[in-house]
């Protein structure tokens, strides 16, 4: 093999950057969910945008895999990564490894259970959005009824947050029963199956709250077959495209955007800065999640405003 | 073993009913949900898929070989299948723009499907792969070429007649159920009736004897992956019509519900024993069992002790009554 | 049963049984094996144990190497009741087997084999290997294997696995040693060489019991016969002065069958003609294992192949059968006609039919039940519209089961269940039923008892008479010399000889068999 | 592939050495990044969880088995050591709190790896279970446990002494490595030179033949599945302690990559074959697989493609060069 430490030791040092161009690395939990693919993809083209070179990295859900990310993007020499992180508690241990070797990471939708570690994080507020999300839901299905609730993955923060968030409001309704809470894996077809068996023991419930938009679009499709769509009203968590479509066409009562392509944009003018020599971020920047329903439909698009 | 099972096969196929019947009577009294008509629909509805695939790995299963593909490849025939639909596709060569029916949609996904399954048994006939080996591959390349083929976003939006497919009923039957009911007699006669089927049998039981008894042992495998592809497309094309979307990670682990299905169904994997009527009680076992864990709203962590450790009764009741089958 | 007694008379022997089953019953799902059958082993003598295919020889010789469990009835070793429960507790009894079948790992080495399940321990507990090659060494020697320990099993033919598993019993240095058809794979050569041992092992006092179904190897070896009949006790006699037909009349039942005649040899028209045959090794040794063999058969002619192990016979006829298509070269013509054939497909597609040597590895899909197997071969013959018609093949299957006199509770029994016998019926079946032109059998009486083994030469003749060409591999010469019009010797790849009927003996054949100098040094 | 590997084993090694070789080169000369001290660090400390999973499965391959319960089994142990360092366990009866030290989670990791293990050895051997459905069943229960245990949350902060086992470095080489490479020598000699090892072969060979040769086999393959388990016990140790955190989530597929190390070693799944040697190199041509392709950049859809299509490479030149590998 032709090269030796020398060679790649300053090949990496050479590419520490006296033009404020560097490499940056977009670590995604997982491509196997559309919702990332935006993510991961606005954050790499707004990277280049900006001159430098950006490469995606798909941990496929898997912390150890994403250790393994971050060993390889640091002994490549990278310049900053932006992390959408597997793990909350899982994932500290990687970033705080960069940290060490003074590369910088900046967290985008997913929090890390970590406040010296990450340069910034980047969130969506999932538990005010749900909180929205659950006053909205008590005015449209009432102070009465029995609902069904939709969990995401086990072990994920989202899913805790979005949760909690929502309860936080909706239980303190007494008349508002959860008949069923069933995890379907931000997976739509999942969300179908576990549905159409819900509706069997509770064909009566008057509302579906999802985790995410792709187990609402599931869900709704068991109501729909099963002929309940004017009975049960489906909320979703994400904005995606056919799920705003929906709303359009009054299939889904409401959902909460978050804004993937502005968290992702926000990370990457941040690496930018970094790189630049900006050093003072504050460790956290909510990115408001807005209620999106039938009545301001019009001011959004798929993940995001109307541009 | 083969037209008629032997008396040990004979017994297997007992069992799994015994398993089946027994959990169809605890369901019915633990909840007054599962014994329904509706739910019973669902049920038919929910295993189609599984059921579909299963046809196929049972082929290549009692052919003594295995399939772990099946996901990959169901995921990227529906990609396609509904890409197809939505946008056609434009020849270059002739400069025109080819569109498609909803019925040329399915047929794409079908044939996607045996391309992959050829790719599979060539692989595993003419350069001598371990069929596991084989499919592992497969299973990670048609993943990919799905991801890059749908750009990682679903293909959404496919319209009446293809959702029909999945959703629609007829004769109060979900269609699904239809289609896989026919293909199960299809190939319930292929494996019982043709000297391709018999075939399998001999293969699976004993590639050399077989060769020897003048079967083409190469051809037989090599269909028997084929198909399975097909059946994997024709499952992928159910997928995508039911959600009326053909998403990237369709399919995601569904090689081991396959595998399961057939295996508590009675074949084994060492090859020579199996059939498609045990494939559909196997399918029967595992949709009534997660049916009814959702049904008795058991918690999700729960749900998969249980059916894990349901499994392996089942199975364990199987093989303990009949003779030899420990030996695998 | 005319003349059977629920336990053995008293032992025809002064001496005190060392080993001893009493009145065993054992049955199988469907088949009663044993029904109060008994042997009793002498210290020093070889007690032969005879009876037609599925008679139970191999299910009591397995009951006594601690296989199978006895459903009633007991053993008794130095006259105190005894019960194994596995293999080994039988070994440390000191009771060592030969199973009619061949059990080796073929993965492993042949000193792994040898020693597999009581390994030389070393240092730490660890194989000692270094002593296990010696002592392997040693153990080939003696039984006179001139092959490396190290090397594979399942790269050795039949014969030398056979050889492997002899000298793998004899190693355990029992008390009681059981023979279960040992020589059936084997030849003139390694048979005399056992014979020696045999005779070594009764001089150290050692009992053993020797099931076989040839007859003229009871002259050279056995003390006492016991015959056994649908899995009963016949009787036990001293051998001395028990005359042949009065043992087969004990065995069958009735008076022994007699041996068609050939046909007296007149020149046939050709159907099968072979010219310079010849099969490469693929591996090592790029040496010819089938090297410019020419020769042919006629219709309705027998010619019988004769020769030592290794010679190549079985490979001759799988040369011919289109099982090595890219290692073989050489001209093959039916009725005339020049035929490429690249596979067995081809061959029977050629109206050529074989039966292989190897029974279960390549003859049978032992879970296969009987119908499938017959049948295997034929099915294209019973589609109507591409499906099978089922009663039509299940007729075919009856019919062949009653020509065979096949020995089966159901044609649904999976052949692996039947008897050594019974399933070389069920090979033989198989091809019979692809209505051939060319019959290639190799070995086709191995295992099959004195009835059966009538009826077979029969059917050959039949067949014959019908038209059939024959070409018949056998090791047992008196075999070749009854049934063929014409034999041929084969000797390291080679055609050595050819003796038109009646123009030979034994003695001529084996001189023939034998590698000579002179002709090695030209090859 | 016993003492002396046979021409054809032989071949399998030196093809898959060469396999190697050729991804090393290629990958030096395609990015300057890949032959650094750091990168072979990191490969190292990458495949070493994989190749403590596939020491394991080496054994139950070898003896004609397959265990997919090995990805949820690490996750249980891992989950359930973490559990234990932190928080120790009340021992109602005597009213009185345990504490765990490092090394103690550590042990309790490995335990419980081996109680799975041992209850696949015993569906196997003494219900008879098919290897593939038993473990199957594992798979789920094991995943099912995990998630009980930890209500469904990491649980993190394992301490200094933990995490350095995990992500610290003994004369340069990360501490993992050195662990494992420590496994990798105890059980080459366990498999070459005593006579659990050679009756592994054995059983895999022929298991009617090793049962009449008086070897015990339902012990030997309980044995396998066992420490199989325990391996798996001690992977999921290594990934808590690299985390710093025991993730219910963790090890999931990781059966797969498993396998196709140790059968690109030049194992054989109908048992018989494979070697410990063999499962490093499968592991090592994987594990530089996995961080060549990313070193080069090449898009995460590719390189799924690029990477089933790789390991069919591998194999299928490993067979071609194999006398009658075909056959599987
Ligand atoms: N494992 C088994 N299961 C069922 N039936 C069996 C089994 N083993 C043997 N049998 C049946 O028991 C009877 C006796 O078989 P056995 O092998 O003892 O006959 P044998 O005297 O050895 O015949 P051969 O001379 O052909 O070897 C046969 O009818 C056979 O079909
Ligand atoms: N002693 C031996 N060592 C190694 N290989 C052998 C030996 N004997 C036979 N073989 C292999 O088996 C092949 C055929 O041998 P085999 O004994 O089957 O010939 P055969 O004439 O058919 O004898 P038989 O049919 O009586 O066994 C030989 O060409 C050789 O490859
Ligand atoms: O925020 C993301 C999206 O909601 C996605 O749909 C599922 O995972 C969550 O973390
Ligand atoms: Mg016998
Ligand atoms: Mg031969």
């Amino acid at each position: 093999a032709g090269c030796n430490q020398e060679d790649s030791a300053d090949a990496s040092t050479a590419k520490k950057p006296s033009d404020g161009k560097g490499r940056v690395a977009v670590v995604v939990s997982t491509l196997n969910n559309p919702w990332f693919v935006v993510l991961a993809e606005t954050a790499k083209a707004r990277a280049e945008e900006l001159g430098h070179e950006a490469v995606i990295f798909d941990s496929q859900n898997d912390p150890a895999m994403e250790a393994s990310h971050f060993d390889n993007l640091l002994a490549a020499g990278y310049d900053a990564v932006l992390l959408n992180a597997t793990d909350a508690d899982g994932s500290v241990a990687a970033v705080r490894k960069a940290k060490e070797r003074g590369v910088p990471v900046f967290c985008i939708d997913r929090e890390i259970n970590a406040d010296d570690a990450a340069v910034a994080q980047i969130l969506s507020d999932n538990y005010a959005g749900c909180v929205e999300l659950g006053q909205y839901f008590v005015e449209t299905v009432g102070e009465e009824g029995k609902y069904v609730e939709l969990l995401g993955l086990s072990g994920d923060n989202n899913t805790g947050n979005r949760s909690d968030g929502f309860h936080n409001v909706v239980d303190r309704f007494p008349g508002l029963e959860m008949v069923a809470q069933q995890t379907a894996n931000f997976d739509r077809s999942k969300a179908l199956e576990v549905t159409e068996s819900i509706l069997q023991s509770n064909p009566d419930i008057d509302a579906i709250f999802c985790g995410n938009d792709a187990m609402a679009m599931g869900a709704f499709q068991a109501v729909n077959t099963a002929g309940l769509a004017d009975q049960i009203k489906v909320f979703g968590f994400d904005g995606a495209a056919d799920v705003i479509d929906s709303i359009r066409a009054g299939k889904i009562v409401a959902t909460a955007m978050q804004f993937p392509k502005t968290m992702a944009r926000q990370a990457a003018e941040f690496a930018d800065e970094w790189i630049k020599g900006r050093r003072d971020f504050v460790q956290k920047t909510p990115v408001a999640v807005e209620l999106v329903t039938r009545d301001n439909i019009e001011d959004y698009a798929a993940y995001g405003s109307k541009e | 073993m083969t037209d008629r099972p032997s008396l040990g096969a004979r017994a297997a196929k007992l069992q799994a009913i015994a398993a089946l019947v027994v959990l169809v009577i605890g369901l019915s009294l633990a909840t007054d949900s599962f014994w329904t008509p509706d739910n019973g629909v669902n049920v038919l509805r929910q295993i189609s898929v599984n059921l579909c695939l299963s046809i196929g790995m049972t082929l290549v299963i009692v052919a003594g070989g295995i399939d772990l593909s099946v996901g990959s490849v169901l995921a990227l025939s529906g990609a396609v299948a509904a890409g197809m639909l939505k946008n056609g596709v434009d020849i270059a060569a002739i400069g025109s723009h080819l569109e498609f029916t909803a019925a040329g949609a399915v047929a794409v996904g079908i044939v996607v499907g045996l391309l992959c399954g050829a790719f599979n048994g060539t692989a595993i006939t003419r350069f001598g792969l371990p069929p596991f080996v084989a499919t592992l591959g497969m299973l990670s390349i048609a993943r990919g070429l799905t991801m890059l083929w749908t750009g990682g976003h679903p293909i959404t939006g496919l319209g009446e007649t293809f959702g029909a497919l999945g959703s629609g009923r007829f004769l109060g039957l979900p269609t699904p159920a239809w289609v896989v009911a026919g293909l199960v007699l299809v190939f319930a006669v292929v494996t019982r009736r043709t000297p391709f089927g018999l075939h399998l049998y001999a293969v699976g039981g004993s590639e050399r004897a077989a060769k020897l008894s003048g079967v083409d042992v190469g051809r037989v495998k090599f269909l028997a992956y084929t198909l399975c592809g097909g059946l994997a497309g024709m499952a992928g094309v159910l997928v995508a019509a039911r959600l009326d979307s053909a998403t990237p990670n369709a399919g995601i682990a569904y090689e081991l519900d396959s595998i399961a299905a057939v295996v508590i169904g009675g074949a084994s994997l060492s090859g020579g024993r199996g059939s498609v009527f045990g494939a559909v009680l196997g399918c029967l076992i595992i949709g009534v069992l997660n049916n009814g864990l959702v049904l008795m709203e058991v918690s999700p962590f729960w749900q998969q002790v249980i059916k894990g450790a349901v499994i392996l009764a089942a199975v364990a009741i199987d093989r303990a009554t009949r003779t030899g089958g420990a030996s695998e | 049963m005319t003349d059977a007694s629920p336990t053995p008379p008293p032992a025809v022997v002064s001496s005190a049984p060392l080993l001893e089953a009493r009145g065993i019953v054992k049955t199988f799902p469907g088949v009663r094996a044993l029904d109060g059958a008994g042997i009793q082993l002498r210290p020093g003598r070889l007690n032969a144990l005879m009876g037609e295919n599925g008679a139970g020889k191999s299910t009591l010789m397995n009951i006594l190497a601690g296989v199978f469990a006895p459903d009633e009835g007991e053993v008794l070793l130095d006259g105190a009741a005894v019960q194994f429960r596995t293999p080994l507790e039988s070994q440390q009894a000191g009771i060592a087997i030969i199973h009619q079948e061949l059990n080796l790992a073929d993965n492993l080495s042949v000193a792994e084999n040898l020693f597999l399940g009581r390994e030389p321990r070393g240092t730490l507990g660890l194989v000692d290997r270094g002593r296990m090659r010696r002592e392997a060494g040693a153990i080939l020697e003696r039984v006179g294997l001139r092959i490396e320990p190290n090397q594979k099993v399942g790269e050795l033919s039949v014969a030398t696995q056979q050889v492997i598993e002899i000298g793998k019993a004899l190693s355990q240095r029992s008390r009681v040693l059981i023979l279960d058809e040992p020589t059936s794979a084997l030849t003139a050569q390694e048979t005399e060489t056992l014979f020696r041992l045999i005779g070594q092992l009764k001089a150290e006092g050692v009992a053993l019991a020797y099931i076989t179904h040839r007859f003229d190897e009871l002259d050279e070896i056995a003390d006492d016969v016991t015959v056994f009949r649908d899995g009963s006790f016949v009787c036990e006699r001293p051998f001395a002065g028990l005359s042949r037909p009065e043992l087969i009349r004990h065995m069958i039942g009735r008076d022994a069958p007699v041996s068609p005649a050939a046909t007296a040899t007149q020149r046939r028209e050709t159907v099968l003609s072979v010219r310079n045959l010849t099969l490469r090794r693929a591996s090592k040794d790029s040496a010819r294992r089938v090297d410019r063999c020419s020769f042919v058969v006629g219709r309705g002619e027998v010619v019988g192949l004769f020769g030592l192990m290794g010679a190549g016979r079985t490979e001759l006829l799988e040369a011919i059968f289109g099982v090595h298509p890219q290692h073989t070269s050489g001209l093959i013509a039916i009725d005339g006609v020049e035929v490429a054939i690249r596979s067995p497909l081809d061959a029977y597609r050629a109206g050529l039919a074989l039966t292989p040597e190897d029974r279960k590895g390549a003859g049978l899909i032992l879970g296969g039940d009987v119908t499938e197997n017959v049948t295997l071969a034929c099915l294209d013959r019973f589609c109507r519209f591409g499906l099978i018609d089922e009663p039509a093949r299940r007729r075919l299957t009856q019919s062949f089961a009653d020509r065979l006199r096949l020995r089966t509770p159901s044609l649904r029994q999976p052949v692996r269940l039947l008897s050594g016998g019974n399933q070389q019926k069920v090979v033989l079946a198989k091809q019979l039923a692809t209505q051939p032109k060319v019959l290639l059998l190799d070995e086709p009486t191995r295992g099959i008892d004195v009835g059966a083994k009538h009826e077979v030469y029969q059917l050959i003749r039949e067949l014959a008479d019908d038209g059939l060409a024959v070409l018949v591999v056998s090791s047992e010469a008196p075999e070749v010399l009854a049934m063929a019009d014409r034999v041929l010797v084969m000797c390291e790849g080679r055609l050595t000889a050819e003796f038109a009927r009646g123009a030979a003996d034994e003695q001529q054949l084996l001189t023939a068999a034998f590698p000579d100098t002179s002709r090695r040094r030209i090859a």
